[in-house]
């Protein structure tokens, strides 16, 4: 029946047993996947189902097999993740940047003080010890944050630290209501922008750089996962006409695309 | 408090939307919640009121174990599914993970403690004068139990209510045996607390709103068919 | 529908309250228990519907001694304190009827004519829960005697009545019996009515079966020196 | 499967840790409900005994409402408590967002309508005649409502086991007004969510397995209580 | 104390169920209501205690015309069908002593002497609910009658008691109202027992007091033809 319905489509190729995409809040929420998604489903007839989670329990997904490909940023996590041989073939994607945002007055005076140097920036904060806030959750935002107050030889603590252990979007909402300093992705940070009282303190350091990859689930460790809906998304996501589209996304409604394509 | 000025605007809008989705989620949202009240109601009410007039060795610790699990936290209860659910698990075969199927299987999980101990409390004093009435009259069990459904009806259906109270609010089960994919497993809980997330409050107040009025006009419902 | 007791036994926390060796009531008579308080009269006929289990004992229906499960549907009890259910007079004295499955029509016949027995067909529409005492207990007798049982079991079903309805609810009982042939067993603290109804009379102490005998020779002429004083104590009033 | 058979041991291990960071959680997660139950019983079991026994107008309407309110979404019910005592709202001036008292609030506004709704159901039935009795041998109205209160114990009690239950497994309104911070308002549903979206399942299931346990232990107590 | 009824109107449906122009009783005797079912006996005696309102029409209390709030406290009603607190039947007797706050060794003396007074003294540490039909009477009685109030109004409260138990407890209300110059209103369908304990008898019919005098005059001679005919009824038993 799905066949009878749109059956001289031109760029229609045999159709595809729906995919299950893990991936991060972030994606889902800065609404990228909504724009360049109708491309895919409609160009294999079928339908990507987007499960939006923790990066962690993105990662337990896969390792369950109850995901066909991931989409997350945590290079550091991705990697083992494919090194214990539950994930096959890592690309990166896509990539934006974190940065430091918090109250416009900048308490602590990041931007005079600290410039781009986000390093400094957390030495900053931690000296006067303004609010922070955390997401405490270990997913990629949160493995980088831990990986700046390394580089700055600081273990947060105190009350000025907190760490609220939720997704991206309550993180910020929480940091503007306490008025408190917070490390996020740019695209998130867009997109909830006018219903925070956040600025962007710290940008441009290359320490905050965001990448994003693409992992197919091992087919070899569970029956019934989608292979070749999995290959033939990592193509798609790849290939040079959706790279093109992720690169345009979000330069209308923001004057800035939030993610730059790096596909390899 | 705009937002909720702006909510209540947002829940006409919405209502008045005409848009597929919404409606898609409102229907899911209802659609679940409601199996998972039936299927429930068919073991639970009938298990309350035995439970609640008999004696038996236990008896005591099994209403507690009914009372703890009204404690269930929805995460816990949709955790336990996912891990029977998921392709690792012992029913991955079925295949069911991700579906509305596997929603109501958790919300069930979820809504029968509270249907079991709502009727059970509420059948203990007088279920056995009815019952022993009905007996009298040459009832057999399932006409004496159905005697007891219906001389009880404003304690079961209580019981009902708040069960479905719960179905309908909860999230956490939902979105971890259903995923919160959109088109397909998202209900009006999972599509708050995602504009929650993103910070749009006017549109989650506006989903709640739009969720409260329709279980306010399915209350109506119930309470005409218990009149009756 | 013949009921022989044998062994009966019952205690509550230790304390015997019933104690029956043997007891026959015969087919198609009217048997009167009359008993102190807490004499164990109630327990006796709950037992004897199904209603509470004996400690020890058995009870056998018929003249062929079948078990309770085999005669459920031909025996009928009113409790002591009925409960009516909370719906209208029709429905409650229609409850037995449907639980059997009889038709619509006929049920509405057959309620029809109970409830204008006790006179209470001006009420079949009203909420069971508005009526006076006297008018619950009347319902509770209309809802036993459309069944029709073969063992009709009545529990001081009179106590709130006005005399005449006392009356009138006699003659409904002994006419029922005289029609059908049922068994009756009526508790009563009125030896008025006792000797009105009667045909056998039981006195009960302590759990015990103490006399038994024709209504003539119990208040006659009784055997024991309690009934006596039973008796006499009665007849002041 | 492995996940449930670990959680029981990572039970074992989170109560016997002696980590002062999970006796909080968990000793702030009893707190917070039991403080909410106790705050609601005050007023939700009076007012569902006034309005489960008597006659006045728009009383049926009433009822449908408080029917209606057991099913606010606990994001919901967060959600409007945020925007009242955020920075910007009416009640920002307290300073109460983000501490215990806050998630308190959000957590009576959502047991409340289980409470008085279960409460009254049961003594719809049973409460005149109790309270008649009550009337006729000189109790005050007072004395009348503590009376129908301890007859009617089965289903007021089963009303606040509800409650309870609910307010110790929502996660949606203490996430959102407790902000879920470390050391501060985490509690354990919050911390379950948290487990569960770094895909820790052994321990998310570890700290579900200790509420359920705790709230078993509190139900026995409250059984003791209300056979006495 | 005295309780004066003027105009009194209670309808249910619109349909009149009490109608009671005027109506006296004195202070410091026994009135016995008699009276058909559904004739508005314990309607009039629930208004009276304050448990239902009448449409018109009032209630005065005491010599000084007092309103129902300022006497609640010494009015103490049994009804039809008593509940009984799902305690001990010490806890079912105390309950009123201890809503006026009595210490609790005087309520313990009270309740016992009480306990004795209705044959009880064995079961105070029993479950209520455990009780046979006569005893929960008489534990409703006994709670009523340890409070000792100025008005006792009693809806049937021996319907189901044993001969004995009832010149029992005939005599207790007798000595009590001896004792404390109470007013007592009593139902009964017993004309044997309004013979007994009556000072004033009314017959209520059709939620109307169709006759109302001292005994001997009622059963002896009264005024109209209805109460023969009633009496008439009554005495075939
Ligand atoms: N559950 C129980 N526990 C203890 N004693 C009980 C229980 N049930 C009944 N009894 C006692 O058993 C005795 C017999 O009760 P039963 O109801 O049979 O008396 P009865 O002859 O019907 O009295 P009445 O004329 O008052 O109705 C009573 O003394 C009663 O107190
Ligand atoms: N809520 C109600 N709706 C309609 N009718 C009612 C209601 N309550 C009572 N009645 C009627 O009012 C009449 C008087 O009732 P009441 O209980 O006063 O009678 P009674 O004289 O005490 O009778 P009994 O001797 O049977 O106890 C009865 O016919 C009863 O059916
Ligand atoms: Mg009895
Ligand atoms: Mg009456």
């Amino acid at each position: 029946a799905k066949q009878n319905l749109a059956p001289e489509q031109p760029a229609q190729e045999e159709p595809l047993e729906p995919i299950t995409l893990a991936t991060t809040t972030s994606t889902e929420n800065s609404g990228l996947l909504a724009y360049i998604l109708p491309d895919f489903e409609a160009k294999y007839n079928t339908q990507v189902k987007v499960v939006a989670v923790g990066t962690g329990q993105a990662m337990e997904m896969g390792k369950n097999g109850d995901a066909d490909v991931l989409l997350v940023h945590a290079k550091e996590s991705e990697l083992q993740f494919v090194a214990e041989g539950y994930g096959v073939d890592r690309h990166e994607v896509m990539y934006n940047d974190f940065i430091i945002v918090g109250p416009p007055e900048d308490p602590a005076g990041l931007k005079a003080g600290a410039g781009s140097d986000a390093v400094e920036a957390l030495k900053l904060i931690a000296g006067k010890q303004v609010p922070f806030t955390s997401r405490g959750d270990n997913s990629g935002t949160h493995q980088k944050e831990t990986a700046l107050w390394k580089e700055a030889g600081i273990e947060p603590a105190g009350d000025w630290y907190k760490s609220v252990g939720k997704g991206m979007g309550p993180s910020l909402t929480f940091a503007s209501e306490e008025k408190a300093y917070i490390l996020t992705d740019r695209a998130t940070y867009l997109s909830m922008k006018d219903s925070l009282d956040l600025a962007v303190l710290v940008e441009g350091d290359e320490l905050l750089f965001n990448q994003y990859g693409v992992i197919k689930v091992n087919p070899e460790k569970h029956p019934g996962i989608n292979k070749r809906g999995a290959d033939k998304f990592v193509e798609w996501i790849l290939s040079e006409e959706v790279q093109a589209k992720i690169a345009e996304f979000g330069k209308d409604k923001f004057g800035q695309s939030l993610f730059i394509p790096n596909g390899k | 408090m705009d937002n909720i000025t702006n909510g209540f605007f947002g829940a006409l809008e919405l209502i008045l939307s005409g848009n597929r989705e919404v409606y898609g989620i409102i229907g899911l949202s209802l659609v679940v919640s409601f199996v998972s009240v039936i299927i429930s109601m068919f073991f639970s009410v009938p298990l309350g009121i035995v439970i609640g007039m008999n004696r038996f060795p236990f008896r005591k610790a099994v209403i507690m174990i009914i009372n703890t699990l009204m404690g269930l936290p929805p995460v816990i209860a949709g955790l336990v599914v996912y891990l029977l659910l998921s392709r690792s698990g012992p029913l991955g075969y079925l295949r069911m993970l991700h579906t509305p199927q596997a929603m109501v299987i958790a919300q069930v999980l979820l809504v029968s403690p509270i249907i079991i101990g709502v009727t059970l409390a509420g059948v203990k004093d007088r279920g056995n004068l009815i019952q022993k009435t009905a007996f009298t009259l040459g009832a057999n069990r399932c006409q004496a139990l159905w005697t007891i459904i219906k001389e009880c009806r404003t304690s079961i259906g209580a019981s009902l209510v708040a069960g479905y109270g719960r179905a309908i609010s909860e999230v956490g089960a939902v979105m971890l045996v259903g995923g919160n994919i959109k088109g397909h497993t998202r209900v009006m809980t999972t599509a708050i607390v995602l504009e929650t997330n993103m910070g749009n409050f006017d549109q989650a107040i506006a989903i709640g709103i739009v969720l409260l009025v329709l279980f306010f006009i399915l209350n109506i419902l119930l309470q005409k068919y218990q009149g009756a | 529908m013949k009921v022989q007791i044998s062994g009966l036994c019952k205690k509550y926390d230790g304390k015997p309250v019933l104690n029956i060796d043997n007891l026959t009531f015969e087919q198609g008579r009217i048997h009167v228990i009359i008993g102190p308080n807490g004499s164990g009269k109630s327990t006796l006929v709950n037992i004897i519907s199904g209603l509470e289990k004996a400690d020890h004992g058995t009870v056998a229906y018929g003249s062929n001694q079948k078990r309770f499960e085999e005669v459920r549907g031909s025996i009928t009890l009113v409790m002591q304190h009925p409960y009516l259910f909370n719906t209208t007079v029709f429905s409650n004295i229609a409850y037995g009827l449907r639980c059997r499955g009889a038709d619509k029509k006929q049920t509405e016949l057959l309620v029809k004519e109970a409830a204008e027995k006790v006179n209470l067909s001006a009420f079949l529409t009203r909420k069971a829960a508005t009526l006076s005492g006297g008018e619950m207990q009347r319902v509770a007798l209309a809802r036993a005697l459309v069944l029709k049982p073969e063992l009709l079991l009545l529990d001081e079903a009179t106590a709130n009545l006005d005399p005449e309805s006392i009356g009138i609810i006699e003659r409904v009982i002994r006419d029922f019996q005289t029609a059908t042939g049922a068994t009756v067993v009526f508790i009563t603290h009125n030896i008025f009515q006792a000797r009105r109804i009667a045909e056998r009379v039981y006195l009960m102490m302590g759990g015990r079966i103490i006399e038994e005998g024709s209504k003539e020779k119990t208040f006659g002429n009784p055997e024991s020196r309690i009934t006596r004083e039973f008796l006499r104590g009665e007849l002041i009033f």
